[in-house]
């Protein structure tokens, strides 16, 4: 065991972790917007509309995103479509996101109660002002444990884009196994970063459920 | 975003047109008939209380009358206009703008309050002010202000609703209603998720409302209220108008048997 | 000993990535190439019978520290860094770097023509290394892009994100052969030659199996089967080295 | 595109849809019930067990799968303890599996009104009785989109055991494309069965979900 | 799981021995005093109505009964066993399976029900036979089966509860606890969440368990009920027992003004 190889690699790795941060972040921003879009979407009264929606949702939740990315990155040059391999994994991240978190927002949407929504109308309320006033910040009180949840998922997803050259935490990890073919230091290493960023995550998501929880009075109640 | 700033419309003030005239209204759910031919006038500065059994169709024609509730049949007219229809011949239903623009002049007071959690007391007041009245936030705040303290919660405007009582919230969201200067508000049980020592707060606040001439159409189990505050007191069963008139007529002088064995089993339950 | 344990037990198991033609690949679910054709001979040698195991790269290194199994016989550059924390048998091919375009690419005829082009490799592999250092004599340098899987930059190499892909010659030749159509080796190989030895672990208890894997190595050369073996996969035979070369990177 | 590579390919991707499938469901199972009880032992007022039980899931949902199994199969021996591969794959995905679905349970949990369980408590009823008849069967109920979700996410996640040798479907794939050089046709294939088998967990699961709630 | 059989408790006959006898009770949460030192005697077959404003500790005087809730001076027993704790002097906590063989003489039903939806109204009231009581599969079921009978819901034996009304989801839970042969029921506002037309078929199933020599200690406001069914009735006040007695008693003898004005508002919310 020779530790000293992650302060050798130390530069490297840190700059890996990083660029996993920026596609980790810009995935979920993605992911977020288009889950959203996707919700809304699927809940208008056009019925095709709604069908392309659950198609896309079951299709993209379905299959592993490594072959989603890899079908993306090298079978879209085949119909024309060629990215960036940062480009590709942020998008691909994002499209892999944004079925699960549909999905989060779909029951969000329906957890909010419905007499809401029903004062808002009966006040004359504009659809717009009610979904960003009324059902938004709702749904996050009920959703935002699923979607920290998925977040956390999609840290780990972020591996798959070593496959893609994009220099992440996992690419600099490999090249740090090929080189020294110091596989134990590498998977410890692997373990702490990860470890380290999912944990940062949940606390962070448990801070900002207080926060948009934070009118509601905890009743202390006896336990069973 | 800023809301559209929409021309105000002056209550008129012809009394010869009734607030709200409702003609042959019928109404389905899939085969189950709720409400069958309802004839009912609310004239201005009248409470009308409805009352009647679980499932004869109170709440259906009140969410009716505003629209929340899409009628089958007949027409239900607000001041005059036609609510939720266009009114050439093969009736279309109205845009969700023209909609808005009509529930703008009703209010509605539902039996579980309603409230947005996640904004306190004033907040809620103040919302629809900026997006429906297009103020600007100070003078929605003020003017929120000045409605809490009507209802006599002006120290409770920056609490949120957990925090109230069920009969505080009761009042903010009539607070909440009544910020939005309707022609005409709608209770739908105002009182029936309370608990018996805070019925009476909620009363208090729609008898002053009453008494300043506010319309309001109001389904209710409260009889002491009916009897001394409504105008007119419609009874429904099974879908159907079956008595209407003053308070002292239905309750003592109808016939119909239906409402002598309600009114029955109501005295039988509270006499003591 | 582990020697001993071996021709005690009567198998020894060994490990591979089998995604690396002509090599080591699967073909209808059957280990095939030069390490499986080699190392049945060696098997024989040693008087003992080999069980193949498949493994993603990942884990092939840790799985023969944790002594999952005895030796790897994946085809393995030697590097300095290497040698620290490996035991390496005497060469079992040549390693070669070479290049490989689109079938269809007229620009590209001999090795130099990649200047101020897009070349990708293997990461941490000595032909990418040396590309890197072969490039830099050129101008304008090409730019060189690092991949974890280099099945992976020959999948870009058709789509058209880099131009030419870097491995040894014998992969080279063996994936342009297998898709003739789409893929065509630039001659001649331009790097240093180089060779592919097997690697087992660095413990005194491993010495003597690596010293016999050598023995083996050197009759089976010595014999003629390895230019049978040679001549079926590349076509051609060559002479290797009988001792472990040292490493030049 | 050359679908005739598909064609032969078919058999082995199959073959392969096979293991993925069956390590999966074993995972599962056994991950509902390391979930369940580490979900019941860190609501059982123990401060000692709810500590214990936080870390397991801090480290299980905190460090990815891949590292895990490699930790489990390399690591493990340099302690003295061997574990075959199947054992390494199943217990991996099982605990993996359990830290996620025991924090499902959690939520669940909280949608019980908790004068269910005082009503049970006041008839008399044991505390373990109150889990398992009245908390677990509700519980359950209530989770069951998380389950199958979670479910499908194991599924795809199972990839991951080939680092242990277990050749399953990606896996696979991966070998399969690598010596015809036509990734593209092969990745295609071996992502329409998984969809086809994740399309069928998704309707057994909406299945028992509507059998679940006739209630 | 098998149920362990416990030896039946035959219920003692003694007419001496109060069936709940309450001393100088009193429980706080935190800082806040909900009971002060309450004294309550509750004969055999006796019916007592608890009455009183929201807060003034009603439930949870009726919870320390059962021990639901921790009570922290004084001392409660029923059948002359104290509750909850130990007679030894040092008082200490009862393990929760001598809590189990006091809660199994102690029915309650609660204001939301509470019943398990996973469950069948058979499956119900049959549960706890077989967990409690050790009753065979069997047994339970023919058992179970009587007591929807004598609520009047045989016909709904395998409805779910989302299937069934609020009033036929009472009288399950109700079912379910005479199903135990309770010596004594606890009723904690039967009737609150129950539609106004829904309230008089539960008083019923009460008024004929009261009328077989049930005892029972019921939360409510329904002053109907009260007037008519109960022994006694005790008015809680900032968590002491302002008037107790005869049900003529205490409505209209009683000179306490808190109580005058609570029966006061009651009146004319109630009159028409
Ligand atoms: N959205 C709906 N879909 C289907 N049926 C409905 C719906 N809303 C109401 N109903 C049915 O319409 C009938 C009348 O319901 P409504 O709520 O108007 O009665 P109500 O008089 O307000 O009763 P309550 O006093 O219980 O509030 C009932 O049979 C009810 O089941
Ligand atoms: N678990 C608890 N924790 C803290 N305070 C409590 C708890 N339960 C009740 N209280 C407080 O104890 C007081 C009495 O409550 P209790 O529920 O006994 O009143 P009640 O007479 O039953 O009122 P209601 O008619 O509203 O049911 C209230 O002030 C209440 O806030
Ligand atoms: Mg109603
Ligand atoms: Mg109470």
């Amino acid at each position: 065991m020779d530790l000293t190889l992650l302060v050798d690699y130390g530069p490297a790795l840190l700059r890996g972790f990083g660029v996993t941060i920026l596609c980790w972040a810009a995935g979920c921003a993605i992911g977020l917007a288009l889950g959203f879009a996707l919700m809304l979407l699927g809940r208008t009264g056009l019925k095709p509309l709604r069908w392309a929606v659950r198609a896309y949702i079951e299709v993209i939740r379905g299959t592993p995103f490594l072959i989603q990315l890899f079908l993306l990155y090298s079978g879209g040059p085949v119909i024309g479509l060629r990215l960036e391999a940062t480009t590709a994994g942020i998008l691909g991240l994002g499209v892999y996101g944004s079925a699960y978190f549909a999905e989060i927002f779909r029951a969000g949407y329906q957890a909010v109660p419905k007499g809401q929504v029903e004062a808002a109308l009966s006040l004359g309320m504009p659809y717009g002002g009610i979904l960003r006033r009324v059902i938004l910040p709702g749904m996050l009180v009920s959703t935002l444990p699923a979607i920290v949840n998925m977040m956390a998922i999609l840290t780990k997803e972020t591996v798959v884009l070593s496959i893609i050259t994009v220099p992440e935490l996992m690419y600099e990890m490999q090249t740090m196994a090929a080189e020294t073919f110091a596989t134990f230091e590498t998977i410890l290493g692997m373990a702490l970063f990860y470890w380290l960023l999912v944990e940062a995550v949940s606390r962070l998501g448990r801070r900002a459920e207080a926060r948009v929880t934070r009118f509601l009075t905890h009743s202390s109640n006896a336990r069973a | 975003m800023p809301a559209m700033t929409e021309t105000e419309t002056k209550p008129r003030l012809d009394p010869a047109v009734p607030m709200v005239s409702v003609r042959g209204v019928g109404k389905s759910f899939g085969a189950n008939v709720v409400l069958r031919d309802i004839d009912l006038t609310v004239n201005k500065s009248e409470v009308v209380c409805l009352i009647g059994p679980s499932g004869s169709g109170k709440s259906t024609l009140l969410r009716c009358i505003n629209f929340l509730e899409v009628y089958d049949r007949g027409e239900i007219r607000i001041e005059g206009k036609l609510v939720g229809y266009t009114e050439a011949a093969p009736r279309r239903q109205l845009s969700n703008r023209e909609l808005r623009d009509l529930r703008r002049n009703v209010g509605m007071v539902f039996q579980q309050f309603n409230l947005w959690p996640h904004m306190t007391a004033l907040e809620n007041v103040a919302e629809a002010l900026i997006q429906v009245r297009g103020m600007d936030k100070a003078a929605a705040v003020a003017h929120a202000r000045r409605m809490l303290d009507r209802v006599g919660l002006a120290e409770k405007a920056d609490s949120y609703p957990a925090r109230l009582s069920g009969g505080q919230q009761q009042r903010v969201a009539i607070a909440r209603v009544i910020a939005m200067e309707p022609h005409l508000i709608l209770f739908d049980e105002p009182t029936s998720a309370l608990d018996p020592e805070l019925v009476g707060e909620v009363l208090q606040v729609m008898r002053d409302l009453a008494a300043d001439g506010m319309t309001m159409v109001v389904v209710t189990h409260e009889m002491g209220f009916a009897a001394n505050v409504a105008d007119k007191v419609a009874f429904l069963d099974r879908g159907r108008i079956a008595a209407f008139g003053p308070p002292r007529e239905v309750f003592h002088e109808s016939g119909e048997p239906r409402l002598k064995q309600f009114l029955q089993t109501y005295h039988e339950r509270n006499s003591f | 000993d582990t020697l001993a344990d071996i021709k005690k037990a009567g198998t020894i198991n060994v490990a591979t990535e089998m995604q690396f033609p002509p090599f080591d690949f699967l073909e209808n679910n059957e280990y095939k190439g030069v390490d499986r054709d080699l190392f049945d001979e060696v098997a024989k040698e040693l008087g003992v019978k080999a069980k193949y195991i498949d493994l993603p790269w990942t884990s092939v290194l840790p799985g023969l520290e944790a002594k999952k199994f005895d030796l790897v016989i994946a085809p393995v550059t030697i590097t300095k860094e290497r040698m620290k924390r490996y035991a390496f048998t005497v060469p079992i091919s040549e390693a070669t770097a070479a290049m490989m375009k689109r079938a269809d690419d007229k620009t590209i005829n001999k090795p130099e023509d990649i200047a101020g082009k897009n070349v990708g490799g293997g990461k941490g592999t000595s032909q990418l290394a040396q590309v890197k250092e072969f490039g830099a004599t050129l101008s304008p340098a090409p730019t060189v892009k690092e991949y974890v899987d280099s099945n992976q930059s020959y999948a870009d190499l058709a789509a058209g994100r880099v131009d030419v892909s870097v491995n040894s010659l014998p992969n080279l030749a063996f994936a342009a052969a297998q898709r003739k159509e789409t893929f065509a080796v630039v001659l001649p190989p331009f790097g240093k030659p180089s060779y592919f030895s097997w690697v087992g672990r660095p413990a005194d208890d491993d010495k003597s199996l690596v010293e016999a894997v050598n023995a083996a190595l050197v009759k089976i050369q010595k014999d003629g089967r390895l230019a049978t073996i040679q001549k079926k996969w590349f076509g051609l035979s060559a002479e290797l080295p009988t001792t472990v070369p040292e490493p030049q990177l | 595109m050359k679908f005739s590579v598909i064609i032969d390919a078919l058999p082995h991707l199959l073959g392969a849809a096979v293991t993925t499938v069956w390590i999966s469901l074993l995972g599962v199972m056994l991950g509902q019930v390391i979930g369940v009880l580490v979900c019941v032992a860190r609501q059982s007022g123990s401060r000692a067990a709810d500590m214990a039980g936080g870390v397991y899931v801090s480290f299980f949902r905190g460090v990815p799968l891949l590292i895990q199994l490699l930790l489990i199969y390399y690591m493990l021996p340099l302690i003295g303890i061997d574990v075959p591969p199947l054992v390494a794959a199943i217990g991996a995905l099982s605990l993996a599996s359990g830290a996620y679905v025991s924090e499902i349970y959690r939520g669940a949990l909280n949608g019980v009104p908790h004068g269910q369980s005082e009503a049970a408590l006041a008839l008399g009823f044991p505390a373990p009785t109150i889990w398992t008849r009245i908390l677990l069967p509700q519980a359950f109920r209530i989770s069951v989109p998380a389950l199958v979700n979670e479910l499908i996410l194991l599924l795809k996640a199972s990839s991951l055991i080939s680092v242990v040798g277990v050749a399953e479907l990606t896996r696979t794939s991966q070998t399969i494309s690598a010596s015809n050089y036509r990734p593209l046709e092969i990745y295609l294939a071996a992502g329409l069965i998984y969809l086809a088998i994740n399309g069928a967990l998704a309707a057994f699961g909406a299945l028992v979900e509507r059998r679940l709630q006739q209630g």
